[in-house]
């Protein structure tokens, strides 16, 4: 494939309060023992991309422990492969070196994606759990002779799992985007304003954007240095609302499913929506690649109860758990009852403990005894390595 | 232009065993092969003992159905030993001049791969078989070997008396020193069996070797000829003592013994030990589900899995599918195994990709079980489906696919 | 618990030959591992061609002296091929239920790795062999197979119709649809040459292996037996042809011969071509060293040598030593060979880790050349000392070493 | 071995100007095929050690298309392997995440470098071209339990390849280093003092230091939060100087070759000294791992002529050369008279060119008919990607 993928590791904004403060969004687990990347990555690799280059800004740290030579997703190749742009890297940096937006992030990586030998490039934020075959997404490009195309989604069954600062596309008869619709931050929230406006669980019948994009590699380094010679900075506004009537901006529509995630009561969502069996397959659909991690079988005691809950590998559940997404080494101890929470790495549960609507973030230790409950929509967060 | 580093030590691991006592299970795969213990093949055990114990070059010899083990050793990945000196090198047989040889013994296979062990120069050469579970630290037993100044040592175990005639055992003298040798003796003297683990000084292993390929008589094997001819021309063998859990998992019987031992906290088994980890391919399926219904008792289940029947005092692999109302219990369910609903299964080892429909029953006895009576395992053989309500007695191997069938009224 | 990703297409490398006409060359190693062009092994071509292509799953089937070869291939890093999902495996022969099977033709070798290929339920597999110097893109034909709905697709070459019976030739419509093969034809119809590249779609080669196999009398040859028996079965088989490059170096004259192309500006085989890179495994050695006193004329110098002497119309290999005032010309001098002071080497092939002692001579003439004169190569085999001032006759072929000796006054 | 390697890939301070602007000092081109960072690597690697972290600070684009995932020094591994540490990646990065000292950027590093399995930690720069088998250094700083071992040379044949700031130690008889001097910038550079005192190519009979050293992870890790707590930034002054009476500092002596590069004229002269066998064959004792190209074996054109040089593969050479190092891909057309240069990857030589004590960077081209010269001790140097 003549693709170079470009994957933004992280959120332009994000209400992950907690769960981002030690890592970018790209390294936040979910659905037990994947963090957010992998899903991405795999979506790559599955549909025969070998080349693909994550931008990151800071916090990365976590990240490059995660994706380290990219060998798990069979990225570490000789020709391509995985690489992870970090800040400072060249010489041309400009100013503090830190990018502000998407624009500045391609500009200062520019040289890194101009070393590729792809012809395309397919760009991609990671705040949004998907399952395209970029093969054919490709094909469509070449066929529809798009200068862009973007990806939308049409049928918005649960709008609370759409990006908050998602454009609207308006996509003519002939697929071509002719109108881009943002919505700055002083005018709020779109999404949320459809919300209200039609109500928290209605859908939305609008084109809605998904943050993929392909392109030419050189048609991108053309419009990125332009962009920046004057000072537009603003990839959907500056280059795609701006450009709509001159480039021929292809709409391309995602029909299947899909689950974004930027604030804390999706991030609950996405995780217990993977309880759902017809949900997990469409999620599993392709093999998802993730870091090994050699741990052993999950461990369950007799006494133990355990009920509609995905459990992962290292585990050890002597107590009761329902409804529940554990990553790996997780420990329950006995009389210790877990409702409707999401439980990360190796964070252990001491006994007779009571929870309800939880995160429990990496390493956290809650000690005996102890009763924590939030609702669905405003789950207690236990920031990591915390003792409870 | 082979280039290679020096290396102290090698390892070489005969993993071309058919190992026919284990029937159905090794039709198609060699025993190293053969899934153990929840995620592992029973070669994960070795490999990882030699990367564990800082040994980063070992070769495989097999002839027997090898696709199976070569595509899950792969280039060596899961256990680090992708190297670009050393790693993990599969051995077969090959054509020299105009005929090919296959290996004609454990000794022989070794013999005919002297090429490659002397690419690595290495002054000691580790003998292995991929037929054992235990975990060990090689490294000591070459610090025992080189202390003593041996030839040989043999790594033992000490076994009951009974049943040390199933062993080669050695007698030894208060340094630990080797004065003789018994192959499966019908009266052992001795009750310290071998494990099948040998150091070896390379030059010296090469001359006895060579001279044993000479032999017409001999049948190229360690413990049948050449340990009996180190000893009797006066080398230096010495008894490596190891302490902890070994077990031979040649039959059905000690393969579903050493499975359950994982579940047993009294066993010295301990897989979750993270400086002496066992590594192992991974299925890289999503976490297990387990259902709204599903009860658990003591028991160890792995990712993929889709548990919706009650699991007692079982291993379950990966991408099993355990439906409503089904039992399992006792049993080992090997990877991607379903099992419909409200079928039954006891004692029993199910092989790879297995289909049991609903309402069957395996290894199921009728009369009342009185506490501690023997239980023979039932084995269904690797992609084998047993039709819905079919019945497998205890005991059975079944090696061909059943129809379903109506209940006995 | 195989478990592969589906691959459109999947190649099989025929490089089990032993390759005798290349002499002592192939004493050692199989064919496909013979040193070619400086740095390059010839199986590097195939390998290369396929990873260019995009082919991305390659089976090598070996089984004679594949020790250099599995060790060159190792984990395929050099082409890009260690990939977890395809990459390159050693396919070697096995023994299956009791006993184990050489491979019989090259048609049979890839019927017993069947299980192998369906691991990738291919549509295609491209069958290649190991022993031709040229640049091809596979993904072409693929399209052409594709497009003119074949069942077997073969690559032909043109060649000069008196060389034609060397080959098997096909007879062609204008669609370029075989109607007629003959293999090594004394008298050939056509000039259409086999190149011994066959894209076949795999169900239907499958059927023809296994009606193959059945037959006690086929030699199980691709060429001899497969391509007739689709042929006269009324399959679609299409000629594609191959316009550039290609060279069969199995002869020792077509290895020199294929080898001097390389400094020929006039040949069309460029290796020093970006987007179709022949992949190598790296020497890994310093840059060379050009003394002070050296002399170099139209000839090819790779890492790790150290050249004082002369050197005209030659390709060095890595790593070996020219002493001063010696003279090397129109030779190929393989890895790690040392050639002593005032040593003459003409016409001649010195295989690897051979040396040549001071004052030696090999494949002089003593007679003043005649411009245009047919010269013998002579060839030194690999690990081959040939004393001090010895004298090798032109055409010779060296297979012990020699000692050294006092000049005939 | 229970060792995790540590490389500073950039100097504190170095002189190499031209040639250290596109990129960090590892990754400087030297031999003809190699960068730096090849011989610490390859040293690493050769000695078992199979865990090491690239300390980075900004400019190391080149040092991470370079080593890549590090898979040709074989360090694509699953326990251990090859990390480049770069600024901003953690949350805990201070002040504007750059360091400006050796403690700061080990401060800022320390929870990665805690994360190494090992026990022991070898730190080393990588200004020095050295031959260490580090197995051996570690076994001495057990058996002298050592809390740290510095690395030192006694027998400098040639000052101007020993790094400038390099410090003096005072080795007591049972091996103690008892003092350590130091020249502060103000008192100007230790080693050229030496060298107007002494003459510039006299052996100085002094413990100079090669700025390797052993030490354990966990005193490490206690030393640098100590020094950080008080403000103390410079490793030799506030930690070696300061402690040298309370720990028990062990001097190693090593004895075999070296070559310490910290300006152009070291640069030049490091080169040219390969040319020696007797030194090539010292340096590339052990093998020395590097980036494999894929180049073709060079050419030589009938009527070249070629004396006394290195020369890398994919090189054509029609010209005349000497006493030359030439890097991979490089061209020098007939009628063309290079003499005493170092000519870096991809460089062409035109037609009729003349060059004597020229240092050309990567992907230079010199036109028809230029003549250029500069002088053994003050060689020209034309910066990357010029057209001269």
């Amino acid at each position: 494939m003549n693709v170079l993928g470009i994957i933004f590791s992280y959120a332009e904004r994000d209400n992950l309060r907690e769960l981002t403060k030690p890592r970018t969004l790209a390294s936040l687990p979910i659905g037990g023992k994947y963090r957010m990347i992998d899903f991405i990555l795999s979506n790559f690799v599955n549909s025969n991309i070998f080349d693909v280059s994550i931008i990151t800004k800071n916090n990365y740290h976590s990240l490059i422990d995660h994706v380290g030579s990219g060998k798990e997703w069979d990225l570490t190749r000789k020709i391509g492969g995985l690489r992870v742009l970090t800040p400072f890297a060249s010489p041309d940096a400009k100013g503090n070196g830190i990018y502000n937006s998407r624009v500045e992030a391609l500009s200062y990586n520019m040289n890194s994606i101009k070393r590729s030998r792809a012809e395309y490039v397919i760009m991609t934020n990671c705040s949004t759990i998907y399952n395209i075959d970029f093969e054919e997404l490709l094909r469509f490009h070449v066929d529809r002779r798009a200068d862009i195309t973007a990806v939308y989604t049409n049928n918005i069954q649960d709008p609370s799992l759409l990006a908050y600062d998602a454009p609207f596309y308006h996509v003519n008869d002939s697929g071509r985007i002719e109108d881009v619709r943002l919505f700055s931050e002083e005018n709020g929230r779109r999404i949320d304003d459809y919300r209200s406006a039609n109500g928290e669980n209605e859908p939305i019948n609008k084109s809605c954007g998904l943050g993929v994009f392909v392109i030419r590699k050189s048609l991108l380094d053309s419009l990125i240095a332009d962009a920046m010679a004057y000072g537009r900075l603003d990839f959907y506004r500056d280059i795609l609302q701006r450009l709509a009537g001159s480039l021929n901006i292809q709409g391309y529509e995602y029909q299947k499913y899909f689950m974004g995630i930027d604030s804390i009561s999706s991030y609950m969502r996405a995780n217990l929506k993977l309880l759902d069996v017809e949900i997990r397959n469409k999620v599993f659909e392709n093999v998802v690649y993730t870091k090994v991690k050699d741990s052993v079988p999950a461990e369950y005691v007799s006494g133990c109860v355990v009920k509609n809950s995905i459990i992962s590998d290292g585990c050890r559940i002597e107590g009761t758990i329902e409804n529940c997404v554990l990553s790996r080494g997780v420990k329950i101890a006995k009389d210790s009852i877990v409702r409707n929470s999401v439980i990360m790495q190796n964070t252990t549960i001491m006994e007779n403990v009571n929870l309800n609507y939880v995160i429990l973030d990496k390493d956290v230790i809650v000690r005996e005894n102890r009763k924590l409950s939030g609702h669905e929509t405003f789950p207690v967060v236990i920031e990591k390595a915390t003792i409870v | 232009m082979i280039y290679a580093k020096k290396k102290e030590m090698i390892a070489m691991l005969l993993a071309g065993g058919q190992g026919s006592r284990l029937g159905v299970l090794t039709k198609d795969v060699a025993k190293p092969a053969v899934p153990f213990g929840g995620k592992y093949r029973i070669i994960d055990f070795p490999l990882s003992n030699c990367v564990n114990s800082g040994i980063d070059t070992i070769g495989v010899l097999t002839q027997y159905q090898p696709l199976e083990l070569n595509t899950y050793i792969g280039n060596g990945q899961p256990w680090d030993l992708d190297r670009i000196n050393g790693g993990v090198s599969i051995l077969p047989p090959y054509v020299k001049g105009k005929a090919g040889e296959w290996y004609k013994g454990t000794a022989n296979a070794i013999l005919q791969n002297s090429n490659f062990i002397e690419m690595y120069h290495p002054d000691y050469v580790l003998v292995l078989s991929g037929d054992h579970v235990y975990k060990m630290n090689y490294e000591l037993m070459l610090d025992f070997h080189k202390e003593t100044n041996a030839d040989c040592t043999i790594a033992v175990i000490q076994v009951p008396f009974e049943e040390a005639n199933r062993f080669g055992v050695m007698s030894t003298d208060q340094n630990r020193q080797v004065y003789e040798f018994q192959e499966k003796p019908e009266d052992p003297k001795s009750n310290l069996a071998s494990m099948g683990v040998y150091i070896f000084n390379w030059e010296k292993l090469k001359d006895y070797l060579i001279e044993d390929d000479n032999d017409p008589n001999s049948e190229n094997d360690f413990g049948k000829n050449v340990i009996p001819n180190m000893l009797n021309a006066g080398e230096r063998l010495f008894a490596y003592t190891y302490g902890g859990y070994w077990k031979d998992v040649g039959t059905i019987e000690s393969l579903w013994e050493a499975n359950m031992d994982i579940l047993d906290p009294n066993v010295p088994l301990k897989l979750n030990d993270p400086p002496w980890k066992i590594y192992a391919r991974n299925a890289g399926q999503p976490p297990h589900y387990i259902g709204e219904h599903a009860e658990l008792k003591n028991c160890s289940i792995s990712e993929g899995c889709m548990i919706y029947g009650k699991v007692d005092h079982s291993i379950i692999f990966p991408s099993v599918t355990i439906g409503n109302n089904a039992i399992v219990s006792n049993s080992i369910i090997m990877p991607n195994v379903s099992i419909g609903e409200g079928a039954v299964i006891e004692y029993a080892i199910i092989g790879e990709n297995a289909i049991i429909e609903q309402g069957a029953t395996v290894g199921c006895i009728n009369t009342a079980k009185l506490s501690g009576e023997h239980r023979e395992i039932t084995v269904i053989g690797q992609d084998i489906r047993i039709g819905a309500k079919n019945s497998i007695p205890a005991g059975e191997m079944v090696e061909f696919s059943l129809p379903g069938k109506e209940p006995l009224r």
